[in-house]
């Protein structure tokens, strides 16, 4: 299940070398297209641990669930703080749900 | 480095009961003290006093870092930094903390919400002490010698100030000789005197003294190191005399054959008369092939131009009596190293050809002002002249600028005209005549003379007439009428531009320009501040001006020099410091540096040069990885700030604001709205920042984690960013978070940005209610819990 | 980004790079290891060899919610006792209950280390961590391997990310170092190395996985399909001995998308039910303890109801209460969050209809059961120099976090006092060569080569293996003849790979990953043929030996002659240390 | 180099000459055009002085017309072209217009100087001559729509324009540097105020006089019209002999290209070019 690009708001990184979700990917499998947008090369192989929509600054990738798996359209998304977390899960019938933790330290 | 757990003293500084009458002062103290690394927590009404044993508590170890909650002047902080570091206490190692600019003490709040409130502010205080770090400022070597491109007005002047104050001077100028536009002036205004006059007197001091080597006929090759230390390298072209022996006696100039014309406007042949026969006549020049530097003959040698000498005539090298002739010379290169750079390479005229309507380059006898100068050496017999303001200025087909000194220019030429040829009729055609202070006396003078006509309104045709005078036809704006003139000479007035040289110069340095390819600065505060680090632009490259303001811009841009001409350059322990295991490269910080301070190091990761950045933190606000922290207010202490800001302090309900205020504009505008008075509410917390665009997403996206209601960040306005560009690099990116916000299905208008000026009190009041009310309206962040 | 396809071996770029302790694999393991030998000796020279980014990459990716280990001395627990419990979920072993003590004593102190680096660990009201089980404690673990990471570059250690490792550098019997080749700049690298551990995870991808049927979801699989087994295959072909691999780890996982069960069964009481409403466990598994049954019969059991007409099988979430149900997913969102996509994609709620469960495809996970290799309390494997941890050292299972990171730990220890007595041999460049040709032959065939791709190769392998050597469409059941058939085709594969090639880099790695899997999935059915009984019903099910033999109560070992390609296959003895039942916790 | 042309009423009826020396020059020259069929008046100045609308809406029908073609449209008549040009430029500038009339791809309309001297070029013009006018001075005159308003023109200066100056020196004649060449001809008030229109042509012939050219070079039908034609009624307000011939472009263009003077609709000139057409050894 590969992430789901919004060209508009990808940048590629401006086209540096590697884009952040290039460079984060544990399968080696986003990278970035001719036109400098990233996209995942071998969809089949993505593992949707979403390391690479946390990574991306531009809030550009989005991670889908196949329809062959569940229904349209349901949204899950990271925000990263420098020490939280947050998700917003959006389910197929629009009810929202959010989570909110911390990820680093500091827990006293 | 062995982490020491902190241990904090926290001191309240109660001046007169001031906080006793806004919070519940006993409570705090009880509240304070039990939090964990308090170690002693205590109110003190007076300060010196107690400091002894505070000083003792200190070197017993009973505390490494202090909080000093309060108001303090800088003087007092200052003390007791000192008095402190005497005892081996770091004077980063203190946290300020003043509960009052946040608004604690305003009347009309509830005495309950004030006490929690300041227990939150000084939380939030705690967390950032608990961070702190002994810093040391670092010193880093400077070279004692500056470097002046341009030798015009501006660089002379800057050359002799540097010179005076014992600093050694590099002046490069492409020109064989000295003095730039000004040299080439036939008088000055107001007092209408001769400007090698005042040119040859910097020169006199230069030639006396050994500080200062000017390199003529010479380029600046290239620019590489930072601040305090850059490396030079020039290019000189071959003078084929030498420097050393000419004694500039012309011997060889008398047998030169080789005669060079200098460049000719083609004009219609068709519509010449006498008088522009006259004026063709007096404007055309010529000179040896060998003949004296210019414009100013400094250095006071001869020089040859290659190109239109005949190569086997060798005549020159046969008469010197000095020998100095080596026609064998080729180009060469210089290197040396200075601590800063001033560029003074000022202007070029408007080509006013393009501006077509007036004819210029067709009809002789139109001219530009500058030719002008020339002409008023020997002015031919004129009955008739007019003078075009704005030929090309303050048009948006030319330079959509005034240049400022034009309406002065034609005045002076009017009264020196005058004084010739006292029976010419003068017609000036303007917009408006532009005389900034006292060149009023100018006007003036001008308006009273006789046959001296002003019209307002620029002629719309010029065309020959059949005498081979020109026939200008105009309307008179004031009473509307048609004008028909016919004149001998038409004088246009022509804008200043950028020189070709500015442009060159710009891309060799990477000096940003404006619209227009002056300069760009800080036009008011720093006006000679160019937006690279040591780098200082002066005179009429940053934007046109007469001459006394080109001097006055040099000499400002020497004293802007010194600090980096120092014996060492100290650098606060504010700059930003990456943290490699983060960073990924991604070289966003790089691209974003308003002062480019990053470069890559040997395994491609950016590195700073401390003495580029101006310690803005807009690299920590871009980095994606939130890798790069600023010293002294590192990423960490600020994610514990907000930590530390219980969000539901007033209920759930009643929203919470946590403000990024600027410390340049915004804070100040927030800390006078207490200060003043004005109600400011309690909702809101502030956390100061050295720039709108330090605040990284991240942060924001921890307040909005923490449950903060709104995020509120306040930088400059468009165009008024002390960082050149740090609020618009925050809006773009806040831009990409409520795109984010608005798939989260949060409002995005819980991430605002706005811009504030520092005498924005009011409006940063009505903005904070209004702020309030808005999120009271969308209810509590779905966060909070 | 395109890269160029290298016409000729020449245009390859050969990487050299000298150190003292090489890391294959910075995961959990290969980051504490990197930590304990830069800490054990500031001066050494580690580097780390990972194959995709050391922030996040392998199993742990994701994040973690639990910690499953962690020995409440409060509560009176100690390492024996949680070896004992170790023993009991393997159905009383065999277990290497020497390497089991040895971690379980360092296992505290590594967690705390974990906390101290900045890793939150939910705590209770004293103050201690807060139990979810009896052994787990709940953390907040999104960012558990960027935090790891962080660590080990911190400490010094080099990484060298992205690049694959291929096969070992050998001096003679003794490994010095690795051999691989950089994903993103197509470079061959040679680590010359005086000690080495191998902590590349587990093997994934060997079976076909339930959730396959579609390319959208090829690898929505429990572990991590990057993991795939190239530890193991390294060893293999080095000829280490490989212990216990037929003790396959299959997890019970959520249906049709492989999430968690052990998260809502086990830390939130969520029994395992079937279509009939019953609770399995306690209706049918009551001898083997119920719900607290070893985990090879919790697994087996929901796929026996399957089998048997009963049907789907649940995990029964709707004793939860909405607050429960809400930690619940935050818990998921710590080390799957896409599961919480998934049942918000169904439009599930949990509370109110219970979440169907499923088995996995069988993985092969030493740091779960005790597949791996054979090393000594150094964590030394039989090949000198080469040392194990984590999912690759055999013989210990039930280690999962905190004890792969103690094990990176003791491996580096171990490692450290080796490198102390070597010195480093010249490098062999024949051998080194030879490698290079081997890696990059399916590059040079290049994209227009009639052959076969990665892909298609993988695919055959992860049916033939589903099919006849046990997987889940087989509920996991195999017999002698269905073993052999697997083995003749693995042969066949193994021989194919000559035709593999690769269009790019990144198809360059698969066509490794894929020989990388043959090879652990021939040795696998070795073991699984050796195994003349069922011990683990639902892990190793023979339907031709239903019953346990009681002289098969010892270790399975492999040995692969590297010359013959042979695989020689033997028995090692149990020793139970600790005493009492070894069925019992 | 394929156009659609347009003549427009004036190339068909007072300025037939204009139309025939084009049709015979550019083939001459190699310029593919295909006369447009279905065209329509472009309501000179005068539509525009009745009716707004209508000064679009004829354009318009022209511009709907040419669209299936898909070729730049080229004008002659400097009105025509403005017309055109600006409704074209409306419709290109403004996407509701352009969905409003259902236009895919709104023409470019280009005029002849443009044509000439940008897009076939100068130097291919020069290739193409076969009797350069060696000696002869020519006098362009431009007059007012040709290059006003400017934002129009382009790519030429509208105080000083270069194109015809260039192509005369394509042709090997002299181009005398002529102030008034932008000058109006005065020719739109020939019916409302005569004398004033008058007055304007008078200006202009007089200053050409002056310069003493050998004829005059114009690319408008109108200026043509008021140059030419009223020459006479010049010379008796200015009691003054003119006597200038006023050629078109493309005629002069003609002569130089060797193309009989009777194609080129030389003989229908009102003030003689005999002694030009002689000092170019061509005898009629």
């Amino acid at each position: 299940m590969p992430p789901k690009v919004d060209r508009e708001k990808c940048d590629g990184c401006k086209a540096e070398k590697e884009s952040l979700c290039e460079q984060i990917c544990p399968g080696d499998l986003m990278t970035l297209a001719e036109d400098k947008k990233a996209y995942c090369r071998m969809p089949r192989d993505c593992w949707d641990c979403m390391s690479c929509i946390k990574a991306c600054p531009k809030g550009a990738l989005e991670t889908r669930i196949p329809y062959q798996l569940g229904y349209h359209v349901a949204k899950l998304i990271p925000m990263m703080g420098t020490n939280t977390i947050t998700w917003t899960c959006i389910d197929i019938n629009g009810k929202v749900e959010r989570f909110q933790y911390i990820n680093r330290g500091m827990l006293d | 480095m062995q982490k020491t757990i902190p241990k904090i003293g926290l001191f309240i500084y109660e001046q007169g009961g001031r906080l006793a009458r806004a919070i519940d002062l006993d409570a705090v103290i009880q509240r304070l003290a039990r939090i964990k690394n308090v170690t002693r927590c205590e109110v003190l009404t007076d300060l010196a006093a107690p400091l002894p044993s505070i000083k003792e508590d200190f070197t017993s170890d009973k505390f490494n870092r202090i909080l000093w909650v309060g108001k303090f002047s800088d003087y007092q902080k200052k003390t007791i930094q000192s008095e402190l570091s005497s005892a081996g206490l770091n004077p980063y190692m203190h946290e300020w903390c003043d509960i009052e600019e946040q608004g604690i003490g305003i009347d009309g709040v509830d005495l309950g919400i004030q006490t929690q409130k300041a227990i939150l502010i000084i939380q939030m205080s705690l967390a950032r002490t608990r961070l702190l770090e002994p810093l040391e400022p670092l010193e880093l070597p400077a070279i004692d010698a500056a470097l002046i491109i341009g030798a015009g007005v501006s660089g002379l002047h800057t050359a002799t100030s540097f010179m005076e104050l014992g600093k050694k001077v590099y002046l490069v100028e492409k020109e064989s000789g000295v003095g730039g536009k000004v040299a080439s002036l036939h008088r000055l205004y107001p007092r209408i005197c001769d400007p090698r006059c005042g040119l040859e007197f910097e020169i006199q001091k230069i030639r006396e003294s050994d500080m200062v080597e000017v390199h003529t006929l010479s380029k600046v090759k290239s620019l590489e190191g930072s601040p305090g230390n850059f490396d030079v390298r020039i290019e000189k072209q071959p003078r084929y005399v030498s420097e050393e022996k000419c004694n500039a006696c012309g011997e060889c100039m008398k047998v030169c054959p080789a005669v060079i014309p200098e460049e000719q406007r083609s004009r219609e042949s068709a519509f010449i008369n006498e008088t522009s026969q006259q004026v063709l006549n007096s404007l055309k020049s010529e000179k040896k092939a060998i003949h004296p530097a210019v414009p100013m003959p400094y250095p006071p040698t001869f020089l040859i131009e290659r190109q239109s000498c005949p190569s086997e005539c060798r005549e020159c090298v046969k008469v010197c009596p000095a020998q100095a002739i080596e026609l064998e010379q080729t180009s060469s290169e210089m290197a040396f190293k200075v601590g800063a750079v001033i560029v003074t390479t000022g202007w070029d005229p408007y080509q006013l050809s393009k501006v077509e309507e007036y004819g210029y380059g067709i009809y002789p006898n139109v001219i530009s002002n500058l030719e002008m100068e020339r002409l008023l050496e020997s002015p031919p017999a004129i009955e008739e002249i007019g003078f075009i303001q704005c030929a090309g200025s303050r048009d948006e087909r030319h330079l959509n600028y005034c240049s400022s000194v034009c309406c002065s220019v034609a005045l002076k030429h009017v009264l020196y005209l005058k004084e010739k040829l006292p029976d010419a009729r003068c017609y000036i055609f303007y917009q408006d005549i532009r005389t900034p202070g006292f060149d009023e006396e100018l006007y003036q003078k001008v308006k009273s003379l006789h046959n001296v006509i002003f019209i307002r309104g620029n002629p719309s045709t010029v065309k020959p007439g059949d005498d081979g005078k020109l026939k200008i036809r105009t309307e008179d704006t004031f009473s509307g009428k048609e004008i028909d003139l016919s004149l001998d000479l038409l004088v246009l007035a022509g804008g200043m531009m950028p020189s070709q040289g500015s442009f060159e110069i710009a891309q060799l340095l990477n000096l940003p320009q404006n619209n227009f390819g002056f300069f760009e600065s800080h036009l008011q505060c720093h006006p000679e501040e160019s937006q690279r680090t040591g780098i200082l632009v002066g005179g009429a490259c940053r934007g046109p001006m007469n001459i006394s303001q080109s001097i006055e811009s040099s000499h400002r841009a020497a004293m802007e020099v010194l600090p980096f001409l120092n014996r060492t350059i100290l650098i606060e322990p504010k700059y930003p410091v990456l943290d490699l295991t983060k960073c990924d490269k991604c070289k966003r910080c790089m691209e974003e540096c308003p002062f480019l301070s990053y470069v890559f190091d040997e395994n491609g990761f950016p590195s700073l040069d401390l003495t580029k950045c101006r310690q803005c933190g807009n690299c920590m606000g871009i980095c994606p990885l939130i890798a790069i922290s600023l010293r002294n207010n590192t990423i960490k202490q600020i994610a514990a700030q907000i930590q530390a800001l219980k969000s539901s302090f007033m209920g759930k309900e009643e929203p919470v604001i946590l403000a990024f205020l600027c410390e340049n504009d915004a804070y100040h505008a927030a800390k006078s709205a207490v200060e003043y008075g004005l109600p400011v509410p309690p909702n809101v917390f502030f956390i100061k920042v050295p720039c709108a665009g330090s605040v990284n997403n991240a942060l924001v996206a921890d307040a909005l984690a923490f449950g903060i209601d709104g995020v509120l960040i306040a930088g400059c306005k468009d165009g008024q960013c002390h960082y050149v560009k740090g609020n618009q690099l925050v809006k773009t990116r806040s831009g990409d978070l409520s795109d984010k916000l608005q798939k989260m299905m949060i409002d995005p208008q819980r991430v605002r940005f706005e811009s504030l000026e520092i005498r924005d009190s009011k409006k940063y009041v009505e903005l904070v209610k209004s702020y309030i009310e808005e999120l009271r309206a969308m209810g509590p962040n779905p966060f909070k819990s | 980004m395109a890269e160029k396809i290298p016409k000729s071996l020449n245009e390859i770029q050969t990487e050299v790079i000298a150190t003292d302790l090489l890391i294959i694999g910075g995961g959990n393991a290969g980051c504490f290891a990197a930590y304990e030998a830069k800490t054990k000796n500031p001066s050494l020279r580690v580097t780390i060899m990972e194959k995709a980014h050391i922030s996040r990459s392998g199993a742990t990716a994701a994040g973690m919610d639990a910690i499953n280990t962690f020995i409440r001395t409060d509560k009176g627990e100690t390492p024996e006792k949680l070896v004992k419990w170790s023993r009991a979920q393997v159905g009383g072993g065999p277990i290497r209950e020497d390497l089991a003590l040895s971690n379980a004593e360092l296992l505290n102190e590594t967690v705390e280390l974990l906390e101290e680096w900045g890793l939150p660990i939910v705590k209770d009201e004293d103050g201690h961590y807060k139990l979810r089980g009896r052994w787990d404690i709940s953390i907040q673990g999104e960012q558990l391997k960027p935090i790891m990471a962080e660590k080990a570059m911190e400490v010094g250690a080099q990484v060298f990310n992205r690049v694959v490792a291929t096969n070992l550098l050998m001096d003679g019997d003794r490994c010095v170092g690795a051999m691989g080749f950089g994903v993103r700049d197509g470079k061959f690298y040679v680590f010359h190395s005086k000690a080495t551990i191998v902590s590349t995870g587990g093997a994934c991808g060997i079976y076909k996985s339930p959730v396959t049927d579609y390319s959208g979801a090829h690898h929505q699989t429990w572990m991590c399909p990057f993991n795939v087994g190239t530890g193991y295959a390294i060893g293999i072909r080095g000829a280490a001995e490989m212990t216990s691999m037929e003790q396959r780890w299959i997890a019970i996982r959520t249906k049709d998308f492989c999430g968690p069960v052990d998260t809502i069964s086990v830390a939130f009481g969520c029994m395992i039910t079937n279509a009939k409403g019953e609770r399995v466990m306690e209706v049918r598994y009551k001898d083997v303890g119920g719900d607290k049954a070893a985990r090879f019969y919790r697994l087996n059991a929901p796929m026996t109801e399957w089998l048997e007409g009963r049907g789907p099988t649940y995990v029964d979430t709707t004793i939860l209460s909405s607050e429960e149900a809400k930690d619940l997913r935050e818990d998921l969102l710590n080390e799957r969050p896409s599961f919480v996509l998934f049942l918000a994609s169904r439009g599930h709620d949990i509370t109110k209809e219970p979440v169907e469960i499923y088995g996995s495809d069988p993985y092969i996970v030493g740091g779960h059961t005790g597949s791996g290799y054979w090393v000594d309390m150094k964590r030394m494997t039989t090949v000198p120099g080469l040392f194990a941890a984590g999912e690759t050292a055999g013989g210990n299972p039930n280690k999962f976090v905190g004890g792969c990171a103690v094990e990176g730990r003791l491996s580096a220890r171990g490692a450290v006092d080796y490198i102390e007595k070597t010195t480093l041999p010249p490098l062999d460049t024949k051998q080194v060569e030879k490698e290079k040709e081997r890696v990059f032959a399916p590059f040079i065939r290049g994209p227009e080569f009639d052959g076969v791709n990665p892909m298609e190769m993988e695919e055959r392998m992860q049916r033939l293996m589903d099919e006849y050597a046990g997987g889940i469409h087989q509920f996991y059941r195999m017999n002698e003849e269905r073993l052999d058939h697997a083995l003749k085709n693995i042969k066949m594969l193994q021989d194919q790979t000559k035709y593999l090639y690769a269009k790019d880099i990144h198809s360059l790695m698969s066509a490794h990953e894929v020989s990388d899997r043959l090879d652990v999935a021939e040795v696998l059915v070795h073991h699984l043929k050796y195994r003349k009984e069922t011990r683990w019903p639902g892990w190793q099910t023979r339907m031709d030996y239903p019953e346990v033999d009681p002289d098969m109560d010892c270790f399975v070992e492999s040995v692969r002659d590297p010359k013959t390609g042979e695989i020689k296959i033997f028995k090692r003895p149990f020793k139970q240390l600790i005493p009492g039942d070894r069925t019992k916790a | 180099m394929n156009y659609l042309y347009y003549p427009g009423c004036s190339l068909k009826g007072a300025a037939i000459d204009y139309d025939e020396s084009f049709q015979a020059v550019a083939p001459a020259l190699g310029i593919e055009i295909d006369e447009m069929k279905d065209w329509e008046c472009c309501g000179a100045t005068v539509a525009k002085s009745v009716d707004e609308g209508l000064s679009e809406t004829l354009p318009l029908s022209t511009l709907k017309n040419a669209e299936k073609e898909e070729k730049d449209l080229l004008m002659l008549c400097p009105s025509c072209y403005v017309n055109h040009l600006q409704v074209s430029l409306k419709a290109k500038e403004n996407e509701a217009f352009l969905e409003q009339h259902s236009f895919n791809q709104v023409p470019e309309v280009k005029q002849l100087l443009e044509v000439l001297a940008f897009d076939f070029g100068v130097e291919e013009i020069k290739k193409k001559i076969i009797k350069p006018l060696k000696g002869i001075k020519v006098l362009p005159y431009y007059g007012c729509l040709t290059v006003r308003p400017f934002r129009l023109g382009g790519k030429e200066s509208h105080e000083n324009p270069r194109a015809m100056e260039n192509i005369i020196e394509a042709t090997g004649a002299q181009p005398v540097f002529f102030p008034y060449k932008v000058d109006c001809c005065g020719g739109t008030l020939l019916l409302s105020k005569e004398k004033t229109a008058l007055k304007l042509c008078a200006s202009i012939l007089r200053e050409a006089k002056k310069l003493s050219p050998d004829c005059i070079v114009v690319a408008c039908p109108l200026c043509h019209f008021m140059l030419d034609a009223k020459q006479r009624t010049v010379e008796k307000e200015l009691k003054e002999k003119i006597e200038l011939p006023v050629l078109y472009i493309t005629q002069l263009l003609g002569i130089a290209l060797g193309i009989d003077y009777k194609k080129l609709g030389l003989h229908r000139l009102v003030t003689s070019p005999k002694s030009l057409l002689q000092r170019t050894g061509i005898n009629i």
